[in-house]
């Protein structure tokens, strides 16, 4: 290692770690370049640390507990159903460390040069990373930031790690609050909400908006909203928290619902308001790069910046904070330093959203599409009326087609329920493939099973579905 | 087959129907597509729904439209 | 209703009213034809009332039970479980029920004319019922035979409904057996033997040849058998049961096992050797038909058997006896009686096995595409490596996919692990569309989700895998 002001050359610097950083070092190394990845945290971002991965490991363990207590009608019948979280945190850090210790297997066995710290833009082939020794410079051919997002802080609700809550913080914690506040139900406070509601926290969602998962089809998040309610999360919209006080060491949250001022206790609150990229501190300024109002920095559809050396990738670019968006913008930007011709052309990114049940959609809604003057066809089938979601006990939701009238070509499925994050891969790739209605009604799917609902709902957009009534 | 329907479709000047406003064709097509630097809205679909399949873009990358208007 | 021997006539006559029998029934209707279907027991066949969904409803039943005795290591701690398994058939028959039901339901809606007796038929347009008031006669233009099969019966182990069961026995015990032998380790031997050694019946499965689930690659079976031996399961293989006697309410079973003689003693014995089509009682002679020696019909393309009026669908005809199968040709006969050109041409027909963890396949394994003198490229990714999967505590098993070397288009996949009944459905539906494995690699999946594995498989293959080490 080189310390002070000479630089170790790299072809490629890679500045962030998580699934959008680490994917592109990746792809990078094994098209032969010499890559340096850099995070100041540990490797896998916010997805693997604090995101994806710790969410769905205690909605997974939420649900089981859940399961468990509802099994009687099925004859099985579980008694002294226990939580206890902090076996809970165990586990799901081992599941975390698990995968960031693959990532960081997979980094060393292609090559990659990981180096831990804060990293900086000083010129135009040139970077400064603060590490626990001291400052080292690198000097660049090409550079990928994918510094990734954090969550929005409140000015009225400052995250004090104790009594207001991030979504990290919410994923860390070692007793299940009795009563938690949810500020914000947008996916990440409703995914969240739902798993400390199973884990036996009395849940009350506060969102601004009249509905739940703003953005999403209301007819989704009315199925997930009947099951937030049975497991007794109580939901208030165009609900404003607007200050709170700590009273005998229990939150008094001041909402406004209705016109009507209430007072909530509770002894947490998570607040869910959204996420803001880090584009701040980066020394973006040196190399002539400003993001928008909202932080994001443009790229072409190489995801080149306006500077062409500079690739930007994931979180801080346009489009949904998803992270299988970021490491697709990994692998092109990468590819394409490499000379590849690669180019960030999904039709259809789907997004999924771990609630009760699941909700998963790709391609259009039926308003988009007739919105781009298109006429459309649409199909619907309910998993009520799937032999595979009954004998699973879990028959809520339907699944809804959207395609082409003329060409019958698909261009939106959405899914509410069981699996819908597993079942939405096969509708992604119907789209990409620019499958019509028929090729998927006709081809065999196994009985009995989820991804029947995708070839009757299909079917039923076409007119011929065997296992509901035709529409009137 | 496949050739004569491709041509008849660059023949009659047919702007090839693209359905939702962008060429029909896979991610491997769309690869191809770019690693030829052909661009897919010209080239004519032979496959359901206007879809363009590597064949159609290899002819069209080959002949361009001359060899592909062929009659046969 | 006219009885004696004046006819009614029909357009069409179902035989049979399982999911081949009942889905053409609702198609040729759906397309205009006058039909009439035939059912000696409740509609739905063996599929919906002792085969598919029965079981799964069991098999569900039982891992509830099972994962919440292993949620400890999760922080979810149960003090007791217990089997109702009266409550568990009443459940399970709820579940039957509905779906029966829904069927009864759709074939009234489509103006099906439902009769419920044996059908025979007496010549070639013309077919008696014994029905409970007597026969009655039915004059077609067309018929679809669906009789299905019935389990085989040994004549060593007849079945008696008490200690030597099939699986339709097995699937309604009201109590479970402390312990159970399984003569037969195929695909329906192992999913009840599971699911009761998860309820709590100690289980050995006898087998004859020298693998379990004969016909199933290995490597994929190898990881089922692990998870046998963990819930206890003991398994003999080139084992032959010869006898048995009943001794004090015993079952005394000599079997032999490598050219040992054993005694194993057991409360009960399910016995799954095989089905047998119900071809030989239905008057095929009557029109010059003749089954081959396993009993099954000769069809064409559309399912016309030799005599051109008369069609064969499902378990008595060619290919796995598989529901899905069933109604795919199902739907193919009656389109072709109503004149369309409709042909039984899927290129792959997904199976599925309902072991733990499942196992699903579709197209060709790596040694039949050889065998085919095609040249291939295999890729492979474990499920240890999915986030979804270590997040439902689900990481055994792998994903593997075989392709065209030249043309890259994917011929087959095969999947041992969780959900995989639902993940072949995409798999199936990229080989029905020719999809390359660049098609499925540039494909967005949802992360995390199950569906990433085929990406990561197909990249493997492609040799450009972020996921997994490039292979040496
Ligand atoms: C609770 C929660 C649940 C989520 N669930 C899902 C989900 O189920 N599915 C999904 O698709 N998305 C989910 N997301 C969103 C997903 O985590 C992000 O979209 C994704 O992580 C973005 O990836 P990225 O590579 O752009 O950045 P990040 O994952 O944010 O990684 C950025 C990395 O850069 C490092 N870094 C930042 N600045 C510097 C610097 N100056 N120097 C050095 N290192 C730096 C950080 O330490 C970090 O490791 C979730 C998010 C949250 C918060
Ligand atoms: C335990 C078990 C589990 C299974 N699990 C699966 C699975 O998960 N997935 C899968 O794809 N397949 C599964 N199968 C196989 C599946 O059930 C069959 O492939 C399917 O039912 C075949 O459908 P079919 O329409 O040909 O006949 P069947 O479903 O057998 O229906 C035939 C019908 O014809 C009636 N019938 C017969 N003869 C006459 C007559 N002379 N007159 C009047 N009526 C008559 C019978 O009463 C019956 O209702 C399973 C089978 C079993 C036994």
């Amino acid at each position: 290692m080189v310390v002070g002001d000479i630089a170790v050359e790299t072809e490629v610097v890679v500045i962030g770690g998580g699934p959008g950083g680490y994917v592109a070092a990746i792809r990078a190394a094994q098209l032969g370049l010499d890559v340096t990845l850099i995070d100041k945290d540990t490797v896998g971002g916010v997805c693997l640390n604090r995101g994806c991965i710790p969410s769905k490991a205690l909605i997974h363990a939420a649900k089981t507990a859940a399961s468990a207590l509802k099994a009687d009608h099925m004859g099985i019948k579980v008694s002294g159903v226990e939580v206890d979280m902090e076996q809970v945190q165990t586990w799901k850090n081992g599941v975390v460390n698990k995968l960031t210790g693959g990532v960081q297997s997979l980094l060393k066995a292609n090559g990659v040069n990981v180096v831990s710290g804060n990293a900086v833009i000083m010129a135009d082939n040139r970077i400064g990373v603060e590490t626990s020794t001291g400052m080292e410079y690198f000097k660049f051919e090409h550079c990928i930031l994918a510094t990734g997002s954090r969550p929005v802080q409140l000015p009225t609700f400052p995250f004090d790690g104790e009594y207001i809550l991030s979504s990290t913080e919410a994923l860390t914690l070692t007793e299940v609050p009795p009563t938690l506040l949810v500020l914000g139900g947008g996916y990440i406070g409703l995914e969240l909400g739902t798993a400390y509601a199973k884990l036996g926290s009395q849940v009350t969602v506060i969102e601004m908006g009249p509905n739940l998962l703003p953005g999403v089809d209301p007819t989704l998040v009315q199925i997930v909203k009947k099951n937030l309610k049975k497991i007794g999360v109580e939901i208030l919209t165009q609900a404003a928290a607007s200050g709170y006080e700590i009273r005998e060491g229990q939150l008094h949250v001041t909402v406004e619902v209705a016109g009507e001022s209430r007072v909530l206790r509770a002894d947490k609150m998570l607040v869910t308001v959204g996420r803001r990229p880090n584009t701040e501190e980066l020394g973006l300024e040196q190399v002539g790069l400003a993001p928008d109002a909202r932080g994001l920095l443009e790229t072409d559809g190489q995801m080149r910046t306006k500077h062409p050396k500079i690739f930007a990738i994931g979180d801080i670019t346009h489009g949904p904070l998803l992270a299988h968006k970021a490491s697709k913008e990994a692998i092109v930007a990468a590819e394409a330093i490499a000379g590849h011709a690669s180019e960030m052309d999904p039709i259809a990114i789907p997004a999924v959203i771990f609630t009760d049940p699941e909700i998963a959609t790709v391609g259009l809604s039926e308003a988009q599409a007739k919105e781009q003057g298109m006429e459309v066809v649409t199909g619907k089938f309910p998993f009520a009326a799937n032999g595979r979601a009954l004998t699973t006990n879990d028959g809520d939701g339907f699944c809804s087609v959207v395609a082409e009238r003329e060409t019958g070509v698909v261009l939106g499925v959405h899914i509410v329920g069981p699996d819908a994050s597993t079942l939405i891969g096969e509708a992604t790739l119907a789209i990409e493939m620019g499958a019509t209605l028929e090729d998927f009604h006709l081809t065999v799917h196994p009985h009995p099973s989820l991804s029947e609902v995708l070839m009757e709902a299909a079917a039923d957009a076409d007119g011929v579905a065997v296992h509901i009534a035709k529409r009137k | 087959k496949i050739k004569s329907s491709a041509a008849e479709a660059v023949q009659a000047g047919a702007q090839p129907p693209h359905p939702a406003g962008r060429p029909l064709a896979t991610p491997a097509t769309r690869k191809l597509a770019r690693e030829l630097g052909v661009d897919l809205k010209l080239v004519p679909g032979t496959g359901k729904g206007g879809r363009i399949t590597k064949e159609d873009l290899q002819l069209f990358h080959q002949g361009g439209t001359s060899t592909a208007t062929t009659p046969n």
